[in-house]
């Protein structure tokens, strides 16, 4: 059985301008140990949809579907049960971890915090274990002591990895968590992060606009446009040999040093991702696609199975 | 030009789309409405010899009644008529040196900002200095050595109340200097005075606007706690004044409630509406507030 | 002054860029030497505003007084001696500048040692419950902002704080003390003990109290209202911060994400304020100690003021300044310690 | 040689030496990427190329003669050489139309010609059409694509002869990110630009430029012909760099330990050696004379050749 699953999952914002739809119907499952990328672009609804997971989302949004963690919804549970959920079997790597964490507290009381919550070891305990931690994800022992504005990017990424981990939850999500970083530090980062989440033998769901990052890191990658999964896959393959037009253009925007191809020329894709209130019909992709015929502004794409964990929604390409 | 115009339109066409959705903003602005008809109407509709002490025809003390709505004073004057009078004083008081305390803050608070160098670090002190000493007894001295009239209230609140807006300008004009787009203009070739004109003034202006209202209310306070010492135009009365008068008369220890409750609930409806609508500005303009 | 804009600026402020590398001791040092700094100026201010001023000092000093012939000489032999000589005369004691009161005709210094402690008193009582109440109404209020509770309070706290406060001090006063609106008068009419009580026998020490309940009430309305603006703006900034999302996704309870990381970081800003507002507390001691004729140094204010008695105004406003200044050191040394992100 | 940099360096305060003796020059027509992590110096000099900072050593010369720091040369200067900044919503005034910010550098150079043919040219240009649709328009209304290519536009108006573009293209929409490098390789094509690209994007090098030089720790470490430095990097910083570049081809990344090193602490020797996986006992002490920054491909580095 899949450790997480969101069926159909809808979340809409309240604004002055109506419902917004961020997230139009996803569904995903991540499998025990498994990582998962989820690749697009600012606004396409990937950071939303994690915060479903852990129904963080401000109370402007509505959400409809399930997120089933183990079995059970996510979004219909009790506070309590929530919060029991919460840290100990999903835990998440925020994407600016410089205003994530507390500034006027330490980083050892800041790691202490959940730990203590859900007892995962015995309260004498608890020093040796955030000691561990830090250990764990690279990190003197004076850290302890710091408080994070004392801490570099870097490390402050990897205080927040250590206390992804206090709990040994079945599930990390990371949302961008190298975007400000440097690429030196970057793959200092992500490197210390798969290497545990691989080591530890947790699920992971790996957020960034890089189709690169992802394609090196994660097992499988769901890619989504404009609120909707547009093509999912084996990451290598997805990244090898992409289907849907979109995900040819976000492979091509970064492209492989030394390819002949790319040298002059850019790859890029015509006009903007749209904004929430204004998504166009039938295929959202449409006005920028390349492909695009007439009647994909009127019937919505199918989903077209090509095997092997691979699905891609479009009119125009498979079978 | 036609393009600056529109903009500008299109601007204010904006800004009072949002107030106007502003509930408690929108009421703020009409009570201050109707203080400023009566400030205006007040000379013409009340005969300077309702304010003589000399020709005052009420008894003394006298509580309400229907030729007096809100009794009359120790003089036998209509309570009702001295505050409908003291309005124009306040607000044109308050009015008067909040733009004192507009200019000298924006224009300190630009230059501290944008300049660097010894200069600056000069305004900075004298604004400190400012926000550091405590404002009455500073008032107090001032206005003791300068004697009481009206011109003086109105110079001593404007100089000693200028330093907060010139903190928050600077402060403001600081975090625009460190925006790209100022790079960019020094990048196109924009000199001090251009950059101060064009990027910062315009982006400090509707915080400033915002200010004005909050620190008209603060005057207005502030100049009725000085008639109430006795430092206002004594020719002049404000509502501030009529207080000390009632206070100094023995209003209090007569139980003469209409003496002293209406020109206080004045001040405070002033107050609040000046507040109000300067607080609802500020959520409009504040740059944290959106996005 | 409104300490709500005060807030709105600390946020913008950039920080660290010129701190960044400067160690704590000279941090605090650079502070010591400021506040002297300002004092330094306060009492140029006071030796010059009344020498420099157009017109006769003498004149001014003894505005609309009949003076002693033979003091008034020795002030203008005073007056006509070198700048500088009399300004080290000056430094040598600021409180008395050389010149008695007018009225009293006694160093001023004397005086205002009689008039501190009443004051202490009366504003320490009143600063300590309105921090205490104000904090707990704007901590109620900005957790949830848009609530009942919360249009309630911030309705009537943004009407007190438009309350001239001497006028509220009236109105009690009226109410409370003469008797009106068929409520009798229960609490003393002015004061701080009734004749004839001795200060140092319980029974005396009551008698004090009865006498501040009123005075005390007024400056705490309108102190309070401040306060809890301050921190309710604190408070409603915290809870937009990642952090308190990373709290709530750790599964910390609503209640312990407010405890444990909201409020104690809204209380750091608007402690601070409450040490800085100082000056704007000391403003409501002078028409409050008026009004209910408390013999503190606000009382002592207006009797100087409708002398006028400038010897004695210029050392009150010495006085306060100094108190001010402290106040103000003590807030940035509180900050430098608690905040971590000053300090580094 | 239309811009060139010799012997630049920049300090801050006493210690911080951002820049730290460094040659560049720049050809004109081709575009140079200028590549490195952030704090290794690679802004300040653009900065600095640009005017708007005062190098403490070396000169800066544009067309041969060296630049000049008044008021008047500078502001003759900038209608020459122009900036396009790294977050085209920060670089627009939020309270100026499209027209005010693409007419600014009109109206502060006080360039004859009717001002609004002037924006309309230099909106279609960069492919904003029709430009009139755009005049009334606020940044916030624009996409990310959109708001760059107005800063791209502003900068146009003034027909200067050098861009230097910081870090262009990295707070953009990976889609939207070819269609702005495209630009500027079609702007090079027609306006026979120089163009300098900060950045720390190896794949956008290989995109666009036509040579690249690495900065470290405000020195240039390695710089020639994109095609064979990015292809066969010789110094070992500029190796680790092209291991960490997400693509699944790579297997082996060179994950250099510790943080972006402090200009204010600078190592002696090789400046590199103590992050170096190759170093040896004479990069601790060898100083490493400075690169010319010419057309050739040229390698700071003790141990060039040998490995």
């Amino acid at each position: 059985m899949s450790f997480l699953e969101f069926c159909d999952v809808h979340v809409e914002y309240a604004s002055n301008h109506g419902m917004l739809p961020a997230v139009r119907g996803v569904s995903l499952a991540v499998e025990p140990g498994e990582t998962l990328g989820i690749a697009g672009e600012s606004g396409c609804g990937k950071s939303t949809l994690a915060a479903t997971v852990l129904r963080l989302l401000p109370e402007s949004a509505a959400v409809r579907g399930k997120v089933l963690i183990d079995g059970s919804d996510v979004l219909t549970m009790g506070w309590g049960q929530l919060r029991a959920v919460r840290w100990s079997q999903a835990a998440i790597v925020f994407q600016g971890a410089m205003h994530a964490l507390n500034p006027v507290q330490r980083v050892r009381d800041q790691l202490a915090e959940p730990i203590r919550l859900h007892r995962t070891v015995p309260s004498s305990e608890v020093g040796e274990r955030v000691r561990n931690l830090l250990e764990q994800v690279g990190l003197a022992k004076s850290v302890t002591k710091a408080y994070p504005n004392e801490l570099s990017g870097g490390q402050r990424q990897r205080v927040m990895i250590a206390m992804a981990l206090a709990c040994e939850p079945d599930l990390i999500i990371a949302d961008e968590p190298t975007t400000a970083l440097d690429v030196m530090v970057q793959a200092q980062v992500l490197r210390v992060l798969t290497g545990l989440v691989h080591d530890l033998n947790m699920g992971m769901i790996l957020i960034s606009h890089d189709l690169g990052v992802l394609a090196t890191t994660c097992d499988r990658i769901a890619v989504m446009y404009a609120g909707r999964i547009v093509e999912t896959g084996v990451a290598r393959e997805l990244f090898d040999a992409p289907e849907h037009p979109y995900t040819r253009a976000l492979a091509a925007a970064f492209p492989r040093i030394g390819d002949p191809l790319a040298r002059y020329a850019p790859q890029g894709l015509p006009g903007d991702p749209p904004s929430l209130g204004d998504i166009p019909t039938g295929c959202a992709f449409h006005p920028r696609c390349a492909i695009a015929i007439a009647s994909c502004s009127e019937s919505a794409p199918r989903v077209v199975e090509l095997g092997h964990h691979r699905t891609v929604v479009c009119n125009l390409v498979g079978p | 030009m036609s393009i600056a115009t529109q903009r500008r339109r299109i601007a204010l066409t904006r800004f009072w789309m949002s107030f106007r959705h502003d509930r408690t903003g929108m009421i703020g602005l009409g009570i201050l409405g109707a203080f400023i008809i009566v400030a205006v109407l007040a000379p013409i509709l009340i005969p300077a010899s309702a304010l003589d002490v000399t020709k005052a025809d009420g008894g003394r003390f006298q509580p309400p009644s229907l030729a007096y709505p809100l009794g009359t004073d120790d003089s036998g004057r209509s309570v009702l008529l001295l505050i409908a009078s003291g309005t124009r004083i306040s607000l044109t008081v308050g009015i008067a040196a909040t733009i004192i305390s507009m200019v000298i803050g924006t224009t300190v608070g630009i230059m501290a900002g944008h300049f660097r160098g010894p200069g600056s670090h000069a305004l900075v002190g004298v604004t400190d200095w400012f926000l550091v000493i405590p404002f009455l007894p500073l008032a107090i001295v001032l206005a003791t050595v300068l004697g009481p009239s009206l011109l003086n209230l109105i110079i001593v609140i404007g100089v000693t109340s200028w330093a907060g807006t010139a903190r928050l300008i600077r402060a403001q004009t600081l975090s625009i200097e460190g925006r790209p787009y100022l790079e960019r203009a020094k990048a196109l070739g924009a000199g001090n005075w251009f950059q101060m004109s064009r990027h910062v003034l315009p982006n400090v202006i509707p915080l400033v606007l915002a200010n004005t209202t909050l620190t008209v209310a603060i005057a207005i306070l502030s100049e009725t706690t000085l008639s109430f010492l006795g430092l206002g135009d004594p020719m002049a009365p404000s509502w501030g004044a009529i207080l000390d008068n009632a206070f100094s008369t023995g209003a209090v220890s007569r139980g003469a409630w209409w003496f002293v409750l209406p020109p206080g609930l004045c001040v405070i409806a002033v107050v609040l509406s000046f507040t109000l609508v300067g607080r609802a500005m500020e959520r409009i303009v504040d740059p944290r507030g959106r996005d | 002054m409104s300490l709500i804009q005060e807030v709105a600026v600390g946020g913008n402020e950039p920080q660290g860029a010129s701190r960044r590398g400067r160690s704590l001791g000279l941090t605090i040092g650079a502070k010591f030497l400021r506040a002297i700094v300002t004092l330094l100026f306060v009492i140029l201010f006071n030796f010059f505003l009344f020498r420099m001023l157009p017109g006769d000092p003498i004149g001014l000093y003894a505005r609309g007084r009949n003076q002693d012939a033979e003091q008034m000489l020795e002030l203008r032999r005073l007056l006509n001696r070198p700048l500088w000589e009399q300004f080290i005369n000056y430094m040598s004691n600021p409180f008395s500048s050389g010149i008695d009161s007018t009225r009293f005709s006694r160093p001023v210094w004397e005086m205002i040692g009689e008039r501190v402690w009443p004051t202490v008193l009366l504003l320490g009582t009143a600063v300590a419950l309105a921090a205490i109440i104000g904090i707990w109404i704007g901590t109620r209020s900005g957790w949830k902002p848009g609530r009942k509770f919360d249009r309630v309070s911030t309705g009537t706290t943004l009407t007190l704080y438009a309350m001239p406060e001497f006028w509220l001090g009236m109105l009690l006063l009226m109410v409370f003390s003469v008797g009106s609106f068929g409520i009798p008068g229960f609490f003393p009419v002015g004061g701080i003990v009734s004749p004839g009580v001795d200060t140092s026998t319980p029974i005396g020490w009551f008698n004090v109290l009865w006498h501040m309940v009123l005075p005390c009430a007024t400056l705490t309305l309108i102190y309070l209202a401040d306060y809890s603006l301050v921190m309710r703006a604190s408070l409603m900034d915290e809870r937009k911060q990642e952090y308190i999302g990373l709290a709530r996704a750790k599964g910390l309870r609503d209640s312990a994400v407010r405890k444990r990381h909201a409020v104690p970081n809204a209380l750091l800003p608007t402690i601070t304020l409450i040490f800085l507002s100082l000056g704007f507390v000391v403003t409501g001691a002078i028409t409050v100690e008026t009004v209910f004729s408390w013999p503190g140094l606000g009382l002592l204010s207006y009797e100087a003021l409708r002398g006028p008695d400038i010897p004695l105004l210029q050392a009150i406003f010495l006085l306060f300044s100094i108190a001010v200044i402290c106040a103000n050191l003590i807030a940035e040394l509180l900050y430098v310690l608690i905040d971590p992100r000053v300090r580094s | 040689m239309i811009l060139s940099a010799r012997d630049v360096a920049v300090t801050f305060g006493r210690q911080t030496r951002a820049v730290d003796g460094v040659n560049l020059d720049l050809v004109k027509g081709e575009i140079v990427a200028l590549v490195g992590e952030s704090g290794c110096g690679k802004t300040t000099l653009a900065r600095s190329l640009l005017g708007l900072v005062r190098p403490s050593r070396g000169v800066i010369s544009f067309e041969g003669s060296p630049l000049e720091y008044s008021t008047r040369r500078l502001k003759a200067y900038r209608s020459q050489v122009q900036l396009i900044l790294q977050d085209p919503l920060g670089a627009l005034n939020p309270r100026h139309t499209v027209y005010d910010a693409v007419a600014e550098g009109v109206r502060i150079h006080g360039i004859p010609g009717d001002e609004k043919q002037l924006v309309s040219a230099a909106l279609a240009r960069v492919g904003l059409r029709p430009p009139e649709q755009f005049f009334l328009r606020y940044p916030h209304e624009l996409s990310g694509g959109q708001r760059q290519r107005v800063v791209i536009a502003g900068a146009l108006i003034l027909q200067p002869r050098v861009l230097i573009a910081d870090e262009p293209v990295s707070s953009l929409d990976a889609s939207v990110r070819g269609e702005i490098l495209s630009l500027l390789l079609r702007l090079r094509e027609e306006l026979q630009l120089t163009v300098l690209v900060v950045t720390h994007d190896l794949g956008l090098a290989w995109n666009v430029a036509d040579r690249v030089a690495v900065m470290y720790l405000g020195r240039i470490v390695e710089c020639g012909p994109a095609s064979e430095v990015l292809t066969n990097p010789q110094h070992p910083y500029t190796k680790a760099l092209m291991s960490v570049v997400p693509d699944v081809s790579q297997k082996d990344a060179i994950v250099l330990q510790g943080e972006a090193p402090d200009a204010s602490r600078i190592p002696a020797g090789c400046r590199f050696h103590p992050r170096c996986p190759v170093a040896i006992d004479q990069c601790r002490t060898t100083m490493i004379p400075i690169l010319v920054g010419s057309e050739g491909h040229e390698v700071a580095c003790l141990l060039k050749g040998k490995s």
